[in-house]
């Protein structure tokens, strides 16, 4: 008798039939999104491991073989994200958003740190979207002229984000450089920052919230690479000038400090 | 695209996510107006005078759906319909309480399960997500369970009102629910809790059928019961 | 210039040469990290939906299918284990411990759970055990008599934490089983809540720190269950003398309160 | 097995973890001591006057190492030695110290980089895991990167006791450590914290160089910075 | 004005702050311990032999009253009138357990809910912000709520007692009180989930008005409800 | 006195600290210890079957105390006694716990409050500061919260077990209990939050009076209630 | 007034206070963003280019104060002003933002402290809270100190611009201004959190000091500070 | 013993703690005023000008401390002495300052290290706990460290006022501070952190040692180091 009461309800049952419809449609949603937090953390852990090897271009000649080299591990990222882009498909992307943030904040931090170096400017959220269009792999496999093309879009609070831990990447950037003598790169990345800096405070708690948490970080960061800056100056103005040609040829900078930096 | 315009633009698209979501906020602060003023009208049904009513209070509700139809149409004008849930947190509370109050009123009308396909219907929203604006299968999951918890205060009421079968018909019908939500493999989220909390509601109607049955007051009881 | 400092360090350096190994070191472990949290959620998963598989028995006429389809399931998340042995394998396990710990104690949830409900006792950490031996993946290609057996301990710590987390989960059992009918399960299931809550209680705070933890959610369970059980006796003492025979026979446990349960 | 005698079992192992433990701590004890005496010995050389006992602190340091390796042969027979990872947390701290205070010491003597095998032996433990206790990797590079920030202040205080040729040394041998920890792919943990702390410590004896060199005060300098 | 003068005066306006709040603490505390009194007075209305006395309780606790207006009039010249709410949250606490012993006691007396004047009067305060030291609506509604969930104490230990019939008044009092509030539009965070406390006080009476009728206690119920 | 003999001669102090506060600890820990198994002699009255047995539990209750208050003899060597609030930390939580265990051995043999005075010669210890080791006001009142909350699940516990008249008794205790709270001004923060639980186990086991009373249960009730 | 008219009223009273809050959210909403373009244009003074700019940029942000002022003034017409401390924590962090602006656009005009009262002729409030919508004390201090922090980054920030003067005005500046906090017996809770802020300040600047003062750069240094 | 009658005797017990609390944090409160007063007077000495005139600085400090001893004698007559502990956190905060004010007062005077005797005889109090209200031996350790940190600040700030020898007596000073606490075992938390601060100090006066040598500021490093 224990079990007696639900036996009433007959598999037949309309309500069961609709669960179990519901059942199958929960089960396939959750499956995406555990697909996409693994997708995800991959995409981190690559992110990652390009943006470590950015930093060793400030101790090595041949940056450029660096640079290729980092591009070719975000072209392994990028396919991954070519993954997470086709299980959205058809998708609503916010639904499963939560999944895969964390991975595309690491990414744009890593993209946008090549590209500052490459290019000495920051990275537009277009730019970044531009290299994120592949082709849907089963179109791939027909090899069609007219096969479907793939867009993944980086939202604008993930772009925000991201930028905003790239400046702790670019704050160690900073300080390698002074450690390895070059004494232009730090006051390149003093002002590159500020003008970053002026720009979170400019959107200042109109961005979304985690942007306000990291906020405290930039203006520390912001601070490393000023001090240091303050420090290449204030040993600067103790130079010898008839030591200036043929010691530190290189230094332009500090030749004469009436003359301004940048 | 100098840093600064760069944040311009990115400060562009934060405006335009700010408006929209004081628009919906504003449409959702209506919404809620109007489901309190569904939920007045039925919580009568738990006064033992309220029983005989329970036609016309369905009537007052249909006619008051009317309303949460065009508000929720006004509330589909405000972002774009593929970005559903991005906003999804300003109308999941309140669509639940829709939800709720529309399935109370099938209930009521029918004895039966609203379908998601009738809520939809009800709301004025589509199934289907591709559609538009449509029903979140969790929010409707959540809407039944909260008319769950309901029903088994009204199994209570029912008895004191003196109807002494209403209740083993509603014990009925929430086995059979719980029965479907055993099919289900719920995350540790809301809606989780809640189904834990079906259990009471379904402990609580077997313990108002089990003091009919043992009084004699429902022999229907019995027939359910062994059956 | 910039970079002329750094070029002193010559690529024959035995630091450099060092720093490769540890390089490669350093990234094997954490490859290895991460395969263990992705099979880790994995193992939670499918542990979760046999939890869920595992609550339908107090619903259908034929529990032995449930307790059949919930051993299957349980069956493939042995095999993730079994991967996750097989990456263990000479390694430290308690190196690693933290990656996949949340996977076994699910498991170990849902495989107590499975076990309480057809044999109404504790599993014991040895039965646990002993059905986590596996065959390692190389040697059974080979198909030899003598290929390698891989064994996966579960830690008396993972133990007690899913124990801790079957408790809620026998609560839910309970509830359902009132609102069902079933009267002997939930003074069945108050006896074993309370010995298990005695145990722990024992245990105090000797055990690892998340046990304290959950010792709060346990008493609340407890005290659930405990409730119920006052219902049905409060209740079932006002049961008419006449009405016992033919209305529900089966109850047997209310007939007299006088008797005494258990 | 019931369920009394189920944790009565459980109890024992975590009776006998307690007891391990309670053991480590005391052994650890006696370690912190032993390192922070070898600290105050290698202090001095931060002295004007110290410079010249470089050799004898070295050498007192060594005999202080024989304490530290009886310290931790009696340490690996508190606990299997396969659990070494279970452990780990009670001995990190002082072992990092230890591995500082080894590099510390090689350095002095032959102003080069301990290797993990030297340490390994310096501390009487062994380099692979699967032999028994070990140098763990991140610990080892931990220590070094302790040693790092000591130099940059021994860089300093060079200067101050007259020595300006040390300082371009302690530079060349931090740049080839900084070479080889941009190899390196770390996690956002305490190790990353530390690394990104050498910066500073190039940057510091970068700049004391630079102090020496335009004061013309090291002609090495020049042939080191501009080759 | 040098910097020191400025900083000076600074320092006086501050100690002046600082006075009033010490001053306003001391008086609180002597409003909560008469509020502890009148608990102690009213708790006794819970215990069986307590429901005759509560004419005579009333009055004693009326008596108190007077205590409590001459400790707010004590209050009122601790701080100039206008900056009420820039000290409210000192006596906020102690001013809703005041609402709710006075509503209670109001209730006792004439089981009807006690209007905002009413209490008021009791503690000797304005209605009107503009008069002076006055009943902020949040507070008298948050006193109103721990009211509510006093009487369904209150008709449980009515049963407990012997008297069938408060119940079923309670229940009804309670009903108009939560369609009182289902008009309100709260989006005060601490209200807000006061009141969903009120539901929990609701169910837990009708189940005690069900107990009475399905036993037969509760022939009342039905002519109560449908007047 | 040089700078290294005056740190010699401190460090000497902390040594004597340090040991003290480890001495402390260890015997602390089996203090625990005992508090645990008297805890699982006493969870047995929860049984079903455990009710007939509460005279034997006691007996074995008090067995342990002996226990108990050699341990605390053994503590109260540990340190000078007129440094007790310098350690206080150490064992105050471990003193609240067994003080509970205490009042609840008393209750159970007597079904009274044990006083402080009673505490102290069953855990061997002062009432009065002064004379040494003693009994902190404030740890007592903690345990007497912790065994009000223990009898709110023995009287659920009883009616499971068929003793009807056991609750009845808890709840005139637990009220007076209560009473005896509500004198005192508590400014302590965590006695006042356990204090607020009270008011749960008073409302609890109010419910379970009722339930009793309904059904005809406890026709002492009345009586007890009113004498 | 029956329990509906009496919450129909007490709605319309909540409504008030709702509309009140929406509408002063709404103008501080305004007052951030020009707060927040106040601080874009100050905070090029940073740049090395922008020390010559510093007056043309106190200029455009005295202009932008303008804007302040007439958004202010629409604050004040949202709420009477006799209630200015029920609805503080609205206005409270961007009128420290502003007073932080205010402070550092005089401090760069003036090098000198800006007083409460030209902070308030700025914003265009009152001094005295009796006239109306004034300028809370804490909140003066409060954009005080945030304005010392922005200027030991000014001081840094100075001498990479290759002005070796302006760190010593500056030291001395906050020199003095130390001098007057450590007038106040603060209690507040984050008033005193940023006053701890301002030791580091201090220490900042005095290194910026040093810097300039070991390489010669600053022979002002002294008689200036000795004057 | 009834319980109310308990209960009130309790009340007893508690409410002279309270008092005692409240009389101890009223003296406290002067004490911090003074501290602040003493402060005011020592900060003088970190400027260029100050520096002649630190020994007139001493003497009025000297006399602030009569202040200091009077006031800390009333606070004796506030508790029974052998209750320190259980009030200590009370004054804890304010004595460590103290502690500093005396050490850098002595140090101005004889640039050597207070003993705790001294200390304790300049605030009025006892070395042995025995004796009465004590200098707490980890407090005294506290103001040494606060001390330290103040000194790395006069360090940079002698340098700026043109006295070059200071430095490098503080170097000395710092370095053997530095080796007598590295004497010590230090178990507890937040005395553990301030050391730690201490390698910053030491760190931070070595670069200014070094900026001055490399300078050739300070010839006589070397003679005063190789003493
Ligand atoms: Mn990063
Ligand atoms: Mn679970």
């Amino acid at each position: 008798a224990d079990t007696s009461r639900d036996v009433s309800v007959k598999s037949s049952s309309p309500v069961l039939a609709a669960f179990k419809v519901f059942q199958q449609e929960l089960d396939t949603r959750h499956d995406k999104y555990e697909r996409l937090v693994k997708l995800s953390r991959d995409v981190t852990i690559e992110s990652k491991r390009s943006i470590f090897l950015l930093h060793r271009v400030t101790s090595v000649p041949n940056t450029e073989e660096i640079l290729k080299e980092a591009d070719l591990k975000l072209d392994g990222v990028r396919h991954k994200i070519g993954q997470i882009a086709e299980e959205l498909m058809g998708e609503d992307i916010y639904q499963f958003h939560r999944a895969y943030t964390p991975g595309i904040q690491e990414y744009v931090e890593a993209v946008s740190f090549l590209h500052y170096i490459r290019h000495r400017r920051l990275i537009s959220l277009e730019e970044i979207n531009a290299r994120l269009v592949f082709c849907s792999q089963g179109a791939a496999d027909a090899l069609s002229p007219g096969s479907q093309v793939l867009t993944f879009h980086v939202t604008p609070s993930d772009y925000l984000l991201g930028v905003a831990d790239l400046t702790g990447e670019l704050m160690r950037m900073c300080i390698s450089s002074v450690g390895n003598g070059d004494i232009d790169t730090p006051f390149q990345l003093s002002q590159f920052l500020r003008q970053i800096h002026d720009g979170f405070s400019y959107i200042g708690n109109t961005g979304p919230y985690e942007v306000s948490k990291k906020l405290h970080t930039l203006r520390q960061s912001l601070a490393k690479v000023e001090d240091a800056c303050y420090t290449l100056r204030v040993r600067g103005s103790e130079i010898p000038k008839h030591m200036l040609a043929d010691v530190f040829s290189s230094r332009t900078t500090l030749i004469d400090p009436e003359e301004g930096v940048v | 695209m100098s840093v600064t315009e760069m944040f311009g633009y990115i400060q562009g698209f934060l405006d335009v996510d700010q408006e929209i979501r004081e628009d919906i906020r504003k449409v959702v602060q209506t919404l809620e107006q109007t489901a309190r003023e569904i939920l007045t009208v039925l919580q009568s049904v738990h006064q033992p005078s309220g029983f005989k009513e329970i036609p016309s209070k369905c009537v007052r509700s249909r006619d008051l759906f009317c309303k949460v139809r065009a508000q929720i149409a006004d509330l589909k004008t405000k972002f774009p319909s593929e970005q559903y849930y991005r906003f999804h947190e300003h109308w999941r509370f309140v669509l639940q309480r829709l939800v709720f109050l529309a399935a109370f009123v099938v209930y009521l009308e029918t004895e039966a399960l609203v379908t998601r396909e009738d809520v939809a219907k009800i709301l004025g929203i589509e199934v289907v997500r591709e559609k538009g604006f449509h029903m979140d299968i969790e929010d409707y999951l959540a809407g039944v369970l909260i008319m769950a918890s309901e029903l088994s205060r009204l199994a209570v009421n029912s008895v004191t009102a003196g109807d002494y079968d209403r209740p083993l018909r509603i014990s009925n019908f929430i086995n059979e629910l719980d029965s479907g939500f055993r099919l289900l493999n719920l995350k540790n989220d809301s809606l989780r809790k809640r189904y834990d909390g079906l259990k009471y509601d379904v402990k609580k109607i077997e313990e108002v059928v089990y003091d009919l049955s043992i009084r004699g007051l429902a022999k229907e009881a019995e027939s359910v019961g062994s059956k």
